[in-house]
């Protein structure tokens, strides 16, 4: 079944053009924020940025309805497994963004309590770096997912689990 | 005109039209709300899908469509699975008693515009909206999680305390027009040349208040309330057992506008039917006029929300008891005395 | 700079007067950059808080500092210093004292007094195992309850027991 | 409807608990019982980090505490260490930094603010206290570089000077913000459901804040004059002519009021700095590598959130011993108990917004 979909027909590419047409200009991110970034992400969806017009402002509260989880910050020891939990709980398709050098690497903080990179917890489809990153870097973070978003083949993963886990 | 289209085509457009014209209204409502809410923020909104960001509800309904389904293991399946479409269900059918304008004339054939007409129209469909409020107790109750368990509770308090101001005033309404029929009430206001809003303007007001809350909408949004409740009673809900939730919510408040149209700004009649300079205003169809209503009402639900704090538990239970209901009962003894003496 | 402390005559006064109340309770006491910082016997800590509290008027405190001694204190010297710092308002007087206590002894708790104590407490116990009595529910207030050790005793490493995480 | 005791869990992933704070919650179906908060889900060990650090790396580390206001934290560290090291610093350099560190406090109760009454439901409030708040980042964006971890402090002085063209886009800034706060009162101050929200709600009397060790906007709304900037002036504040504005009732209402004040008093003193900005050097001669002679010192500024205190010990290194952070928020966030209790659960979200604490420096 695998190898038949690899050329991907006609039918299931307008498929997937459409369903990641859906999925990208609407991406509901996870109201999480952890730490200094989680300002400059309200700083992004607030007026002067307004992330509302990619149709991003709906922040969800609840990790059920969300498809985009921004680590907005630094992630320490005790938070981490939260975070998995988090993150276990949203539905797929789901992405994750690192926003800022804590959430990529520790930052600069290489003590006892900090995780050091949020990527051993969760698998990240965008770093964004900065300390904490500009709402611009986080747009152009949030613009590169988009592009991520459209080189998907949904279809793929609805005919074949399987393959929601190599990808 | 053929037995087949009259009989087989007609009815079937029209329920098309049933679950058609809603979702078109709530399409409309969700993209009007989100972008006049950030206009009023000094943002713009969504913008970027379509012209002006009109496909955005689109994006987000295909979205939710290929989300993955997430049932808990400790929910109540057939509760948890029921709630959804017990909630979308009851505002989709409200609408087939929600008629649109007067019966068209098509050569012979006259061509309703509504699917069911009823001489109790206006219980049916007061009926049907409080049988969603149970979707959303058994959706707060199923999830088998304390956020949406205590959304729950607050809308059972919530809606059964507001469900009684809406049908007192609901009742002047009857007493004045002499029929629970909404076309027929339509119809006497047409008769009597003046509004019942601006004839009863203490009816409208209660029940408008009472509408709100009775959507849970800001400022009364308390089972829902983002700040304290996460999501309330959906919380647990993805994908598209949660958009049901999301669209019947907007469905019901184009459904209470058109309810407030009908019942005290005329439904389709221009303005000041009984005016006879103005009757060039009976150029524009009144299916325009009654859109125009239903928006400027939707309107006022998203100027609503981008004004005003939320209140809080107790107060909204003062508000109902203490002012609405007694006030309520006031209008309708006033009401009664009127229509007795008259 | 205004001097806000030093040579005031009330502080000296209040020097005096604790010393005088409490026999022996006043080790040492110092005014440097401006501040007045009393070594007090570990005791006596309870009754002098109080005693400063009911009676001077010193009525909010500040904070809760722990100093860990390993590196200077290795002929016979008490491992840990517990700093208080206190203030008065009307009056604007701030003062430090110091109580000396040993890795496996415990100080009485200030919570009785100063209600603000309880988190800094539990802070000095999650940080460096300073152990307070009489404290309404010492445990950790930062790290996970079953974290091991102390992360600001200095031989602590910085990156954590397992190298870093 | 008598319904058992249920245990809540808020957080440490809720939208209303700023961030990575958990509450422990018992409510008897609205009613609160019992509130235990739970920190250190954003503890980064700061002050281990800071002893392996020298004296300038710290300052920066400071931004990240309090990250709404990160320069008064600058501020705090920065006059510890200047104390503790005897560096005298220029009048011109003290002015600038008032002018920062007002700016920031202006900042800092925008968007506490707006995320207070984004709690309550008034959605609108905190998207114009950030619009307003953009304006003041704009400024330290062209003075350093950075929006909102400036590092516009150092040891010594202040790193860039300002010229007319920043001191005038400060007057615009400035100018435009009482436009912007009666903008919000007209949306709140007078509003019936804020009012039944806020009033009444919340309440610590004087007694109770000083014996918390409440600091800050939260202690002066319970009627208690205590101001540091006055009190204690530090880098001359004493120069400047201000009010500082207290509440009587202690209660949620109140602290929203006393943040709107200290808008316009922070405005009024910008416009003396920058009216008597005198001339001179930026910095004090400061040496490349900064070594301390041994010694301790506790300084305390009036931050934000309430009182800020640095304690720093140094050994005679380019490092220092120990520093102890005493921040503001977490003495304050200990009395949210007594203020919720009795409550209904839709008032531990105000009044929690109504402390204004930031969990960077509460779990360091």
């Amino acid at each position: 079944m695998t190898e038949s979909l690899e050329k991907a027909p006609f039918l299931l590419a307008r498929a997937d053009t459409f369903i990641t047409w859906a999925q990208k200009n609407s991406l509901w991110p996870f109201g999480s924020g952890l730490a200094c970034c989680a300002i400059e992400m309200i700083a992004t969806a607030a007026a002067r940025y307004d992330i509302a017009r990619f149709g991003m402002e709906l922040f969800r509260a609840s990790p059920r309805q969300a498809d985009l989880f921004i680590v907005a910050g630094t992630v320490t020891n005790k938070m981490a497994p939260v975070i998995r939990r988090l993150w276990d709980q949203m539905p797929d398709p789901k992405w994750a963004l690192a926003m800022g050098n804590c959430a990529i690497g520790g930052g600069p903080f290489p003590t006892y309590s900090v995780l050091q990179g949020v990527d051993k917890v969760i698998p990240v489809d965008v770093y964004v770096a900065g300390c904490p990153p500009t709402p611009q870097g986080l747009i152009h973070g949030l613009m590169t997912l988009q592009e991520k978003i459209a080189r998907s083949h949904p279809t793929r993963e609805i005919l074949d689990p399987d393959a929601r886990h190599n990808r | 005109m053929t037995p087949f289209v009259a009989d087989f085509l007609i009815p079937v457009g029209k329920i098309a039209a049933v679950i058609l014209y809603p979702m078109l209204m709530v399409v409309v409502m969700i993209w009007l709300e989100r972008r006049v809410v950030a206009l009023m923020q000094g943002r713009l909104g969504p913008n970027r899908v379509g012209f002006q960001g009109i496909l955005q509800p689109v994006a987000d309904a295909v979205k939710l469509f290929f989300k993955e389904n997430i049932m808990q293991r400790q929910a109540d399946k057939f509760l948890f699975n029921i709630s959804p479409v017990l909630v979308m269900f009851s505002s989709l059918l409200a609408f087939c008693f929600v008629p649109l304008g007067e019966p068209i004339r098509i050569g012979s054939y006259t061509l309703t515009l509504w699917i069911a007409e009823s001489p109790v129209g206006l219980l049916i469909i007061l009926g049907l909206s409080s049988i969603s409020m149970f979707g959303v107790i058994f959706g707060g109750w199923a999830s088998n999680s304390k956020y949406p368990l205590m959304g729950a509770l607050r809308s059972v308090i919530q809606v059964l305390s507001y469900e009684i101001p809406v049908g007192l005033t609901v009742l002047t309404v009857a007493f004045i027009a002499r029929s629970m029929d909404l076309v027929e009430i339509v119809r006497r206001q047409e008769s009597s040349g003046v509004w019942y809003g601006f004839l009863m303007p203490v009816s409208f007001v209660v029940f408008w208040i009472s509408s709100v809350a009775e959507t849970n909408r800001a400022p009364f949004d308390l089972p829902e309330a983002e700040s304290e409740l996460v999501a309330g009673y959906h919380t647990e809900y993805s994908g598209m057992k949660f958009a049901y939730f999301y669209m019947a919510e907007y469905a019901h408040m184009v459904l209470v506008s058109s309810l407030v149209v009908i019942l005290f700004f005329g439904g389709w009649l221009p303005p000041f039917p009984g005016v006879k300079a103005l009757s060039f205003l009976h150029v524009v169809p009144g299916f325009v006029w009654y859109l125009v209503k239903i928006m400027f009402f939707l309107y006022l639900y998203v100027w609503i929300r981008a004004t005003f704090p939320r209140y809080r538990f107790d107060s909204l239970i003062r508000l109902v008891w203490k002012w609405l209901i007694p006030l309520s009962l006031v209008n309708l003894l006033a009401v009664a005395l009127v229509r007795y003496l008259l | 700079m205004p001097d806000t402390t030093a040579d005031r005559p009330e502080l000296r006064q209040a020097v005096d007067v604790l010393a005088g109340r409490f026999p022996g309770a006043v080790l040492s006491s110092a005014v440097e950059k401006e501040e007045l910082a009393i070594r007090l016997r570990k005791e006596d800590l309870a009754a002098v808080l109080s005693f400063l509290k009911d009676e001077l008027g010193f009525n909010a405190l500040d904070d809760i500092i722990v100093l860990d001694n390993i590196r200077s204190s290795g002929d016979g010297g008490k491992r840990f210093t517990v700093l208080y710092q206190i203030y008065q308002f009307p009056g604007f007087v701030r003062l430090r004292l110091a109580v000396d206590v040993g890795e496996n002894e415990a100080l009485d708790s200030a919570v009785p007094v100063y209600r603000s104590a309880d988190w800094a407490e539990r802070e000095a116990f999650d940080m460096f195992g300073v152990r307070f009595e009489g404290h309404p529910g010492l445990r950790r207030i930062y790290m996970p309850d079953e974290f091991e050790g102390h992360p600001l005793r200095k031989d602590f490493p910085l990156g954590g027991r397992d190298g870093g995480a | 409807m008598a319904l058992r005791e249920i245990d809540l869990n808020m957080g440490p992933q809720h939208p209303s608990t700023h961030g990575v704070l958990r509450l422990k919650l018992a409510v008897d179906n609205e009613v609160v019982l019992r509130v235990v908060p739970v920190i250190g889900y954003l503890h980064r060990g700061m002050e281990k980090l800071w002893e392996n650090l020298t004296y300038t790396q710290v300052v920066p580390l400071t931004d990240r505490l309090d990250y709404i206001a990160a320069l008064s934290n600058n501020l705090g560290y920065v006059l510890a260490v200047e104390k503790l090291a005897g560096i005298e610093v220029p009048r011109r350099a003290r002015y600038i930094r008032i002018v920062l560190a007002e700016l920031q406090r202006l900042a800092s109760h925008l968007a506490g603010l707006g995320f207070m009454a984004n709690d309550i439901g008034a959605m609108s409030v905190l998207l114009y206290g950030f619009e307003a708040r953009e304006g003041v980042l704009d400024i330290f964006e062209e003075y350093c570089g950075a929006r909102l971890t400036v590092h516009g402090i150092r040891i010594g002085g202040v790193p860039h000077d300002l010229d007319g063209a920043l001191v005038a886009r400060i007057r615009m800034v400035i100018d435009g913000i009482p436009k912007r706060l009666a903008e919000i009162r007209t949306l709140l101050d007078e509003n019936r459901i804020w009012k039944g929200r806020t009033v009444g709600v919340g309440v610590i009397g004087a007694g109770d804040a000083v014996d918390y060790g409440l600091t800050g906007p939260s202690l002066r709304a319970s009627g208690v004059p205590w101001d540091i900037r006055k009190d204690i002036p530090y880098s001359s504040y004493d120069e400047f002519d201000f009010d500082v504005p207290l509440g009587r009732n202690g209660d949620v209402y109140d602290r929203y009021f006393i943040r709107l004040e200290e808008i316009t008093q922070s405005i009024r003193i910008v416009r003396q700095a920058l009216d008597g900005l005198p001339a001179g050097e930026i910095s004090a001669k400061v040496p490349r590598v900064l070594k301390v002679p041994p010694g301790e010192v506790f300084h305390t500024i009036e931050a934000p959130k309430g009182v800020l205190g640095f304690y720093v010990k140094s050994n005679g290194t380019d490092k220092p011993e120990r520093v102890k952070m005493k921040s503001p928020s977490f003495i304050n966030l200990q009395s949210l108990e007594h203020m919720c209790k009795g409550n209904l659960f839709s008032d531990v979200v105000g009044i929690l917004g109504s402390l204004d604490i930031v969990l960077g420096e509460i779990d360091k």
